[in-house]
């Protein structure tokens, strides 16, 4: 394998983006870790640089920098003296076993240089979901690869569907976000609570009318 | 053997890094030349005179984070659309009345949030 | 060559020089390519640096005489000495760091956003041939660039474990992310006409050559040129937009806790910021470096300069406006109106479009006119409704306080006539 | 054989990232006492994706847009998922003044 200035970049951003991911999830100050989550995916965002899709690792700034990670910060502060909490819960052992027995699998599947291992008895070579796993060549991309995505999204044979669907999962994820996080008056809660109250009265009346006299309502019911 | 650059995203990469070292190094450069003589009086935290009353966690409304929500549905809803924009040259009519429906369809949901009154500033 | 060609191409003729400098110098592509670029760079980090001094001299020069004073005089002629005699006092200024706070997060900060505010140079197109680099998403890019100074708001605010300064980042916030918006919306019509995301490509789309139409966008979109600069001035916190600081009311909000040369990092984000906005604005809306008799850098410069003249215009003569106000212009007003706009600008762009076979008579001037009236009609609509409806709420508050004022003094003369 | 090699760099380095990342995100998911801890490391996840998804496409099949759509849809989902999940826990928090998940025993407040 050669080094080129690419590798030795990606180098960095690997180490970038696996060590503040880690810092990430081990930190005990949220607001730190929401800071270090910041930073991982600006690593992210050199990574699909180097993968050539800079429209995306721009996305990547746009979204998750610029909006992903300011609603975790707001939301870190909002749940304000939780800053310092216990790091781990009680099966964090486990779940660290678990990711890492998670991780050697995954390695062990990519490795490229065990070409012994067949995931079909008689497979001759690793064929997933149509795509060759061996593959000589990497073509090169235009600049055209935004304008080809992007037509793609309101082709009706493409993906026009999900685009739109898209689009309306956003509107119920506002509107349960802001019927959730927003904060009703006192009185509007109280008549709420009311109401409420007032319904489970008349569940427990039913319920006792049931009870009592099971044949008549039984009757009524069926007339 | 000589590999190009690919200098498109290079030059953000350097400009990056060179912005933030001559900022850097200005910063340096003051702390070298500033006096430094610290008190307690002097590093307290500044609240124009008073003793500082309570931690920092003074309570925060939630209409921050709702004008987040907002922004963060709009944020997402243009990434889509530029791509689009891009392709609009040759996009057919049917194809721009579909980017038409998705903008309506998120503009329902700044309606539904004005509804709701949770773009007042109260 | 003669002279009139070399003054056009000066600035791409001294890069090519000193890139065929470098390379004779190294030998090696790649080291010749890194040492050019980091040149480059260099070079636009200290333009940005030193029209940063220059804008706050020309600023408080200007708003001086808007409000009829003379501004700094005594530093050298007319006070030209000023930026130099700020630059040593903020080098030389003790810079306290707060016991109580994160210091690293705290310290990072003003690094933070003047990166940022930096760094969105890199894709500005200068003349034909110089741009820092053509990026092929070069719009989303300074737009994206711009949530830097978001997360080092944020951190500034959390790092003085001061109640103020997170009180004051959390407003500023609300603000940026707020004014984000309606830019984003206004920047689509752009790159629908012009078809790419490059702000070179956007730049020659508004030339003549090649066959392009040769239309600045402000004639294609005069609203959504209005919403831009108006979010645009927003985005910096610049006056009368810069209620979380409000230098004269409160204290600074986010950045109350820094002093000397981190504070000037802050003020550099926010002058080099608002400097990059009239270059955005120049670069999409006015044509760029498009211009006849001048060379194109000049034509850039002028076209800068004007817009960020308006700024100072409106600095020196609107009033704050009220953080009410503020979100209300934003989320009901700009937002709805953008989106419509971007409604009826897709539709309208489509049946306009050059080159249908079916309507031969449609050319880019056609097109032009088509999307600039359909979008001025619902934008007056709505601000005449806007306005409507303002002012009957505001009189309907008068007439309430007339009422109480009128109940008072009777209320006062019954009392008074009683005492008698 | 030999392998596709972009810049130098093989697909397996950017697939042996990921998933790190992905693993890492994973043990924030399960073991982290915090619920906004927790939804980072999903965001983590996600993103872990995104990166496999992107590097398929750039190196098996550049040609068509596919995994880029998939790519905008995990951005819209995440933001989504973002969204309502931070909303849930500054609701919760604002009833039991609590974001441990292990607290939240109770179906209703």
């Amino acid at each position: 394998m050669t080094i080129t200035l690419q590798t030795i970049i990606f180098a960095l951003l690997s180490v970038v983006v696996l060590g503040s991911a880690l810092f990430v999830v081990t930190t005990r100050n949220l607001f730190h870790a929401a800071l270090m989550l910041i930073l991982s995916f600006f690593g992210v965002a050199g990574l699909y640089v180097l993968l050539e899709s800079g429209f995306f690792a721009v996305a990547q700034v746009l979204v998750y920098i610029g909006a992903i990670s300011i609603l975790f910060i707001f939301a870190v502060m909002l749940t304000r003296g939780m800053v310092a909490m216990p790091r781990v819960n009680a099966q964090a052992q486990l779940a660290a076993l678990v990711s890492v027995l998670l991780f050697v699998v995954i390695v062990v599947i990519v490795n490229p240089t065990a070409l012994s291992i067949k995931v079909l008895p008689g497979a001759s070579e690793r064929v997933l979901g149509g795509i060759p796993w061996q593959f000589t060549t990497v073509t090169t991309i235009t600049d055209s690869y935004i304008k080809q995505f992007g037509a793609s999204l309101v082709d009706g044979s493409a993906y026009l569907l999900p685009f739109l669907l898209a689009a309306v999962l956003l509107d119920i994820a506002l509107a349960g976000a802001v019927q959730v996080a927003r904060e009703r008056r006192p009185a509007e809660v109280l008549a709420e609570r009311e109401l409420m109250a007032a319904e489970a009265a008349e569940e427990q009346q039913r319920e006792q009318a049931l009870d009592t006299a099971p044949e008549t309502v039984l009757a009524a019911d069926h007339h | 053997m000589e590999t190009a650059v690919r200098t498109d995203f290079g030059f953000v990469g350097v400009m990056f890094v060179t912005a933030f070292l001559l900022m850097a190094a200005t910063l340096y450069a003051a702390s070298l030349l500033r006096p430094k003589k610290p008190n307690k009086e002097k590093l307290s935290t500044y609240e124009c005179g008073m003793e500082t009353v309570g931690d920092t966690w003074v309570q925060f409304r939630s209409q921050y984070y709702i004008f987040a929500l907002v922004f963060v549905l709009f944020d997402v809803e243009v990434l889509l659309l530029f791509p689009i924009a891009v392709a609009f040259g040759s996009l057919s009519l049917f194809a721009t009345l579909q980017a038409m429906l998705f903008v309506v369809i998120l503009l329902a949901a700044l309606l539904f949030a004005w509804r709701k009154g949770v773009l007042e500033w109260k | 060559m003669d002279l009139l060609n070399i003054i056009n191409n000066l600035l791409k003729i001294i890069g090519d020089w000193i890139y065929g400098l470098v390379h004779g110098l190294v030998g090696n592509l790649l080291v010749t390519d890194l040492i050019t670029m980091g040149l480059a760079a260099i070079i636009l980090c200290t333009f940005a640096a030193l029209s940063f001094m220059g804008l706050t001299y020309a600023e408080r020069k200007i708003v001086a005489r808007i409000q009829d004073r003379i501004g700094p005089n005594q530093a050298g002629p007319f006070g030209l000495l000023v930026p130099i005699a700020d630059g040593i006092k903020m080098f030389t200024k003790e810079d306290t760091t707060p016991t109580a706070a994160d210091r690293w997060v705290y310290n990072i900060a003003p690094l933070v956003i003047a990166t940022a505010a930096l760094t969105a140079y890199a894709v500005l197109p200068l003349a034909p041939g110089v741009v820092g680099t053509n990026l092929n998403v070069g719009v989303v890019f300074t737009i994206a660039i711009g949530s830097g100074s978001v997360v080092a708001i944020l951190m500034a605010g959390w790092g003085s474990n001061n109640k103020y300064a997170l009180l004051g980042a959390f407003r500023t916030v609300a603000q940026l992310i707020g004014y984000e918006v309606p830019m984003l919306l206004n920047l689509i019509p752009v790159v629908l006409i012009a078809g790419s995301l490059s702000l070179v490509d956007i730049v020659n789309v508004q030339s003549t050559l090649n066959g392009s139409p040769g239309i600045p966008f402000v004639l294609y979109f005069p609203v959504s040129a209005l919403i831009f600069l108006i979010s645009g001035i927003a985005e910096t916190a610049r006056s009368p937009f810069d209620l979380l600081e409000a230098e004269s009311e409160i204290v600074a909000g986010f950045h109350v806790e820094y002093s000397g040369m981190k504070f000037a990092l802050f003020f550099l984000g926010e002058y080099v910021n608002a400097l990059a906005v009239s270059f955005m604005f120049a670069t999409l809306f006015l044509g760029g470096y498009n211009g006849p008799i001048f060379p194109p850098y000049v034509w850039l410069l002028i076209k800068a300069a004007a817009v960020f003249t308006i700024l100072m215009w409106l600095r020196g003569t609107l009033p704050r406006i009220r953080v009410d106000q503020m979100h209300t212009m934003n989320w009901k007003f700009f937002v709805p109106i953008s989106a419509l706009n971007l409604i009826i600008l897709l539709l309208v762009a489509k049946i306009f479009q050059p080159g249908n076979a079916a309507m031969p008579w449609v050319t880019p001037g056609v097109q032009a006119m088509a999307t600039a009236i359909t979008t001025l009609i619902p934008f007056l609509a709505g601000l005449s409704i806007a306005s409507r409806r303002l002012r009957s709420q505001r009189d309907a508050a008068e007439a309430l306080a007339e009422t109480r004022r009128a109940a008072n003094r009777a209320a006062v003369t019954t009392s008074m006539g009683g005492a008698h | 054989m030999e392998q596709g090699i972009l810049n130098g760099i093989p697909l397996h380095f950017f697939l042996i990232v990921a998933a790190g990342l992905f693993c890492i995100g994973l043990y924030g998911v399960l073991g982290r006492k915090n619920a906004i801890a927790m939804l980072m490391g999903v965001e983590l996840m996600l993103n872990a994706v995104n990166i496999n998804l992107i590097a398929f496409w750039r190196y098996v099949r550049p040609e068509t847009p596919a995994a880029l759509a998939f790519v905008a849809f995990v951005f819209v989902v995440a933001a989504a998922e973002a969204a309502v999940g931070l909303a849930l826990i500054i609701s919760v928090y604002r009833n039991t003044k609590s974001v441990d998940p292990e607290k939240l025993d109770q179906m209703k407040f």
